[in-house]
């Protein structure tokens, strides 16, 4: 049963970016992954190819395409398995903060630039203190005449040491509601005040620029916040279907990406002259792999629907989030080990892959926070 | 049955863990593990300190002591650091097979200097398109007056580049069946006609070397065969099921190391108001980990007990590898995940258990050879 | 995302089931169950009350519906878990031998009353040397002059003691080829020479006559022979899409309702005053075992939908058949660990529902044989 | 470390194996089975030759050996058949608190009786809506001039109906601390006021019958309190560690008897064309059972043997439950899927270990009872 319905625009837009990333990316990402940090001007190439913020209207310098164009980003990153340029964390999580939330201004003023690649966004919520627990922030933001001052630091930030602007997540001290006292704002790079730090070592996502921001006394106008004072929270969990969504896609991608070149490696590598896919033990254990995958593709492409249709589907979503991250690691660790000996070295596309993937399950929201938000649905 | 180690054993173990505790700086480590280096010093002090070589004999700088205190070394230094653990066992890899089957004079040239931290060792066995096996190895040795001449292309080489010796099983006889057909080699480093290849960075154990090797018309002395001609093949099945019992011993350790920084990490953490270690969804998860720590050493402890005693058992050392290793790889990915993002970052010093956890695993066996081994035992011979 | 499209006649014929069931099947079943057979009055008022055979067109004595009614009777079967009326096994896997190979005189003389309930149908296939080797059957079925001739005996038949007509696999021996050698009869009850052993005890599905049949010397007209002779392999696979499909279907219904009966025991259940849906373990079991059927159950639903749109769907439903029948394993036993002491009784629903299902990952194919299915059809 | 049985402790293994060998008949195992009837005859003979009560000192009629050896007689009943091994075990319930807490003169009357196979024992301990805990139980024992009366009701006692005696948890003093509030009591089958409801059919274990009892003014002599009263909460957990080791044997033994039974079965079984333990699925299958049923054995010998020696620990015995019981439901369902068809026929004799296996993991405690006893050693106390 089709459920996604791919046009010929949606495929030729897909053979497009294949081929760029293909050309023009492909060939850098060991560097990327060596310097910790992807060149600005990748970033601009994708913008300039129409591959950054499909679904921005053309009012806003954006291509207004559907929500399937997302899809397809985030399936052909995760073909290639480059996290340094993570467009579909910039065009599907960052930028529709803006989106939805900026007043006619901000969106002018931002946006476009978003779309051609000028401007790198990213979002900062999470605290060394405040992880799961996004309520215990102590960043705050104090109103002071027309601006706003800022002080504190957050951490684990993707595209943090190349950003632009930022999200931030921050809270005015003198609201004790700590969910009525978040706000959020948009802080420019190169503000005074707004220092970032070097780019963390990982186990995985090497080519990204994950570091820690740093704010003290950073100023910025009362212009950058982004909708009303107090109603950061809201606006965070008003995004999560989405950045749980784009995650889940991610995942399942990554893991469909690792069976194919497994399925074909066991074709394709003789043991004592007979190829590993003879055995029973292989042909079992990919006919399972095969099949975790199969059934929740067709979960995943359901929601995709839903969410086109604007549904509110936080169980399902969280569900996804929960299913496909622990599976993709669980595949990329049967894949490793069919790959034996070769599967532990470096040379082994499995390996960085896997590598990148391990932190799924813990971003967006720890699969342990997932379970706990199906449960509250099921009011248990 | 006795569940408790002996005064001594608990003695090397305290000191096992004294040290890696006393030695085994942080950063350091880091750095190494990052730039694929040999702990080299850290190394020397083990060896100054009896820790390498410890089942040698006396009169080869070893402790005299067995299997077993090898395994607790490699538990206690592990669970401290898998990566600098897995590299400061792996030092003297195929040593054993000298030690074995090698000749008096091969065994006071070479072993000493293996036990004193002079000289890295390396069996290199495999070959490409073997799999874990060396039963189709087409690498030659023919004798020729008074020298074997090798040439062949070894792959999976552990310390290859690093070590001062290797044990190369060659075919001597292809026209008899391969169990009767090899000879053991010992080759020297600065053997004319050796090249090394390395293979890269790996997936975890990185201050362990892995290489390809060449050998063309590398030529060794006659004495230079360890053990008889015929026996290769049967010595390296020997020497596997005695290294796989010290790589369960590593896998342990990795698996115990990983258990103690979650643990310790759930007792500080505060989120929502409480140390996460209150949250009873996480409380089940560290209790199955524990378990499975548990049990893997309860395995492993028997492989190595058992072996020697001389009841050498191919289905215990691959229960307790498959044990040991499948707890490894759970529970580091479970220390991970109760680490939240702290536990994606390399200083936390938590991700690399899992990348060693899983190298282990399936670096030189699989799943899949570890469970046919066990069902060749259980199931038995069948007719028909 | 809604798949199958239930219309309110669809709704109305649910509602009128699901009545039916409660008041006059569900109080027989403990009988049923201790008597290892259930009367064959409550199959005719199945098929009076037009629960029987749901496809079955008009001009043979069916109501000639959709095959969404037989997804209905099978989920409500499921409900109460009962296997005495194997309505699924009649309607969806035996009659349609019937329907899809029959001749027109077959047809209009058995049809009729497989839909009024006054035929019960049973599939003779297995054999106890030949289990997953089909192939290996030893019954055969020989020519002379009008009638055939079989001997043999078959295992493990569900409704083989009720059954009124048996659809059997036989082989001719004088053809040497295994595959080609195999045809299908219709064997009514009673024709001399056919004889049934006593039911199977089992761990399960003891209101199920399941039971031996022997025959010996039995002869039958020529003219039940179903379909040509030697198609009998091709026949049988060609069934085998939704005999596993509606085996899924079971399985999946099943395992939901072994989760609600247990998401709601939890939250009634107090230990030392305290609900067991209160504590964190509980509630990660339920989300975990919540996101695991809701996955599934999608996917179920698209297999549906190409089942009835007449699509292929052979690697599809293995990977169902496979999947759906160890998950309601797994669910029934982690149901039963959450129940705890009380989860140990036969007066917990669980139990019964769990025994029974325990041979869904074995019937049907077992599930090794779907894997080696799915590893095939990867070309492995 | 050792990890030998020793040389009595294989004379009484094999003794018990050729008990069960020669005494299990199948056919009248299946029907009691089926109509849940104790295997009264046999448990009879077990007695004779001195199984029952094995760890009873001399005097009462026991051979004076540990839990270790009641284990072995629990794995080796247990292989043979789950269903009678588990009510051979079953039959001595709760003799341990008598044994290890009684007075003389009830060990003298009572104990030799359990030991002779006269009488069945039980413990009647937890209540309907206590879970499986034992902290807030509501009936009572008040102490009347020379009786005590008792009043409540008792849920999910073994062998109620069966039993010849019950070891009745009762709460003495009612304003203390639950630790310090209960007292235990010997009552006696034919005491006036008990009611016993039986609980049915059950998921496993059916030839142990389970009940509730009802005590409407139980009268017992005032020597029938068994040790100190305020003990009984204590005396209680002890207990239950014990027992709970025993049905890590029962579990162990399940396990291992589903083992077997699929090994035999892949070994004749042929399916296209030749016997299904050739298929290497089916091989890795069999290898996974039977590492986990070793581990498990491990476990179990370990709480066993640490028992003996004094060394108790909550932890480990619920290691070793949790690692059998989970061995035995898993060895017991792959054993089912193996069997094919034939595994889900009764007549086979494979499902009722599956039965037996889940009844075992949930019936006196679950996984998240033992997970969460497990976590609390690990983890340790908090602060904060």
């Amino acid at each position: 049963m089709e459920i996604l319905k791919f046009t010929e625009k949606h495929t030729a837009f897909r053979e497009r970016l294949r081929l760029f990333l293909e050309k023009e990316v492909v060939p850098l990402i060991p560097q990327c992954e060596k310097e910790h940090i992807t060149p600005k001007s990748m970033w601009k190439k994708m913008g300039q190819n129409g591959f950054l913020c499909p679904t921005v209207p053309g009012e806003y310098g954006g291509p207004g395409l559907d929500f399937l164009y997302s899809v397809i980003v985030n399936e052909e990153m995760a073909r290639i398995s480059f996290t340094g340029l993570a467009a579909g964390l910039h065009s599907d999580i960052v930028v529709p903060y803006i989106s939805a939330y900026g007043n006619e201004r901000q969106k002018k003023y931002y946006l476009p630039e978003c779309v051609s690649g000028d401007i790198i966004a990213a979002v900062a919520m999470t605290e060394p203190d405040a992880g799961s627990d996004v309520a215990a922030m102590v960043t705050t933001a104090v109103e002071e005449g027309d601006e706003i001052v800022i002080n504190g630091s957050k951490t684990f930030i993707s595209n943090g040491l190349n950003c632009d602007i930022v999200i931030l997540a921050a809270k005015d001290p003198a609201i004790e509601n700590k969910h009525q006292a978040v706000s959020l704002y948009i802080v420019e790079a190169g503000t005074p005040g707004f220092t970032k730090g070097a780019p963390f070592e990982k186990m995985g996502w090497n080519s990204q620029d994950t570091t820690e921001l740093f704010f003290s006394d950073c100023r910025i106008p009362k212009g950058n916040r982004l909708g009303k004072a107090g109603d950061g929270f809201l606006m965070l969990m008003g995004k999560l279907q989405q950045e749980r969504l784009v995650c889940s896609l991610g995942a399942l991608f990554a893991a469909e990406n690792m069976f194919n070149y497994t399925k074909d490696m066991c074709r394709n590598t003789l043991v004592d002259g007979r190829a590993l896919s003879r055995s029973q033990a292989v042909q079992f254990a990919l006919a399972e792999m095969a099949t975790e995958i199969r059934i929740v593709k067709t979960f995943m492409e359901t929601l995709v629907i839903d969410h086109m249709d604007c549904k509110q589907i936080i169980s399902e979503t969280s569900m996804a989030k929960y299913w496909t991250t622990d599976m993709v690691n669980r595949i990329g660790s049967r894949c490793m080990d069919l790959e034996g000996s070769a599967g532990s070295l470096e040379t082994s596309p499995l390996v960085r892959q896997f590598r990148d993937n391990r932190v799924t399950s813990i971003f967006a929201g720890t699969n342990e926070i997932m379970k706990g938000i199906i449960a509250k649905m099921m009011q248990l | 049955m006795d569940f408790e180690l002996t005064k001594s054993q608990k003695q090397i173990q305290k000191a096992a863990k004294d040290f890696a505790k006393g030695e085994f700086d942080k950063e350091t480590l880091l750095t190494l593990e990052k730039e694929n280096c040999f702990p080299l010093s850290i190394w020397e002090k083990a060896s100054d300190l009896g820790f390498v070589g410890i089942h040698f004999d006396d009169e080869f700088s070893g402790a005299g002591l067995g299997l077993f205190e090898n395994v607790l070394l490699a538990e206690a230094f592990c669970a401290k650091d898998s990566s600098a653990g897995a590299a400061l066992m792996l030092a003297s890899h195929g040593s054993e097979m000298l030690l074995r089957f090698g000749s008096k004079a091969l065994k006071e040239t070479f072993l000493p200097r293996v036990a004193e931290g002079e000289m890295i060792s390396s069996g290199a066995l495999g070959e490409a398109g073997t799999g874990y096996g060396v039963a189709t190895i087409a690498t030659t040795a023919l004798a020729q007056k008074d020298q074997w001449i090798i040439n062949g292309e070894k792959a999976w080489v552990t310390n290859g580049g690093d070590a001062g010796f290797y044990l190369v099983l060659c075919v001597t006889d292809p026209d008899v069946a391969p169990e009767k057909a090899m000879g053991l080699f010992l080759v020297e480093k600065e053997t004319p006609g050796i090249t090394v290849t390395d293979s890269g960075r790996k997936l975890g154990c990185c201050m362990v070397k892995t290489a390809t090797l060449t050998f063309d018309n590398v030529r060794v002395p006659l004495s230079n065969l360890v053990g008889k001609k015929g026996d290769g093949f049967a010595q390296v099945e020997g020497f596997l099921n005695e290294q796989r019992i010290v790589t369960a011993g590593i896998a342990l350790g990795t698996a115990q190391g990983a258990l103690e920084r979650a643990v310790a990490y759930v007792r500080e953490r505060e989120q929502f108001g409480r140390k996460i270690a209150r949250f009873e969804a996480l409380r089940h998860k560290i209790a199955t980990m524990a378990i499975q720590v548990d049990l893997a050493r309860l395995a492993t402890y028997r492989a190595a007990s058992n072996f020697d005693r001389g009841k050498i058992s191919q289905a215990e050392t691959h229960m307790a590898l498959e044990a040991a290793a499948a707890a490894a790889e759970a529970v580091a990915d479970a220390a991970i995940q109760l680490h939240g993002g702290a536990g994606y970052i390399t200083e936390t010093g938590v991700e690399h258990f899992y990348r060693d956890a899983k190298f282990i695993g399936i670096h030189d066996s699989n799943q899949g050879l570890r469970l046919g081994s066990i069902a060749n035992h259980v199931i038995g011979k069948l007719k028909g």
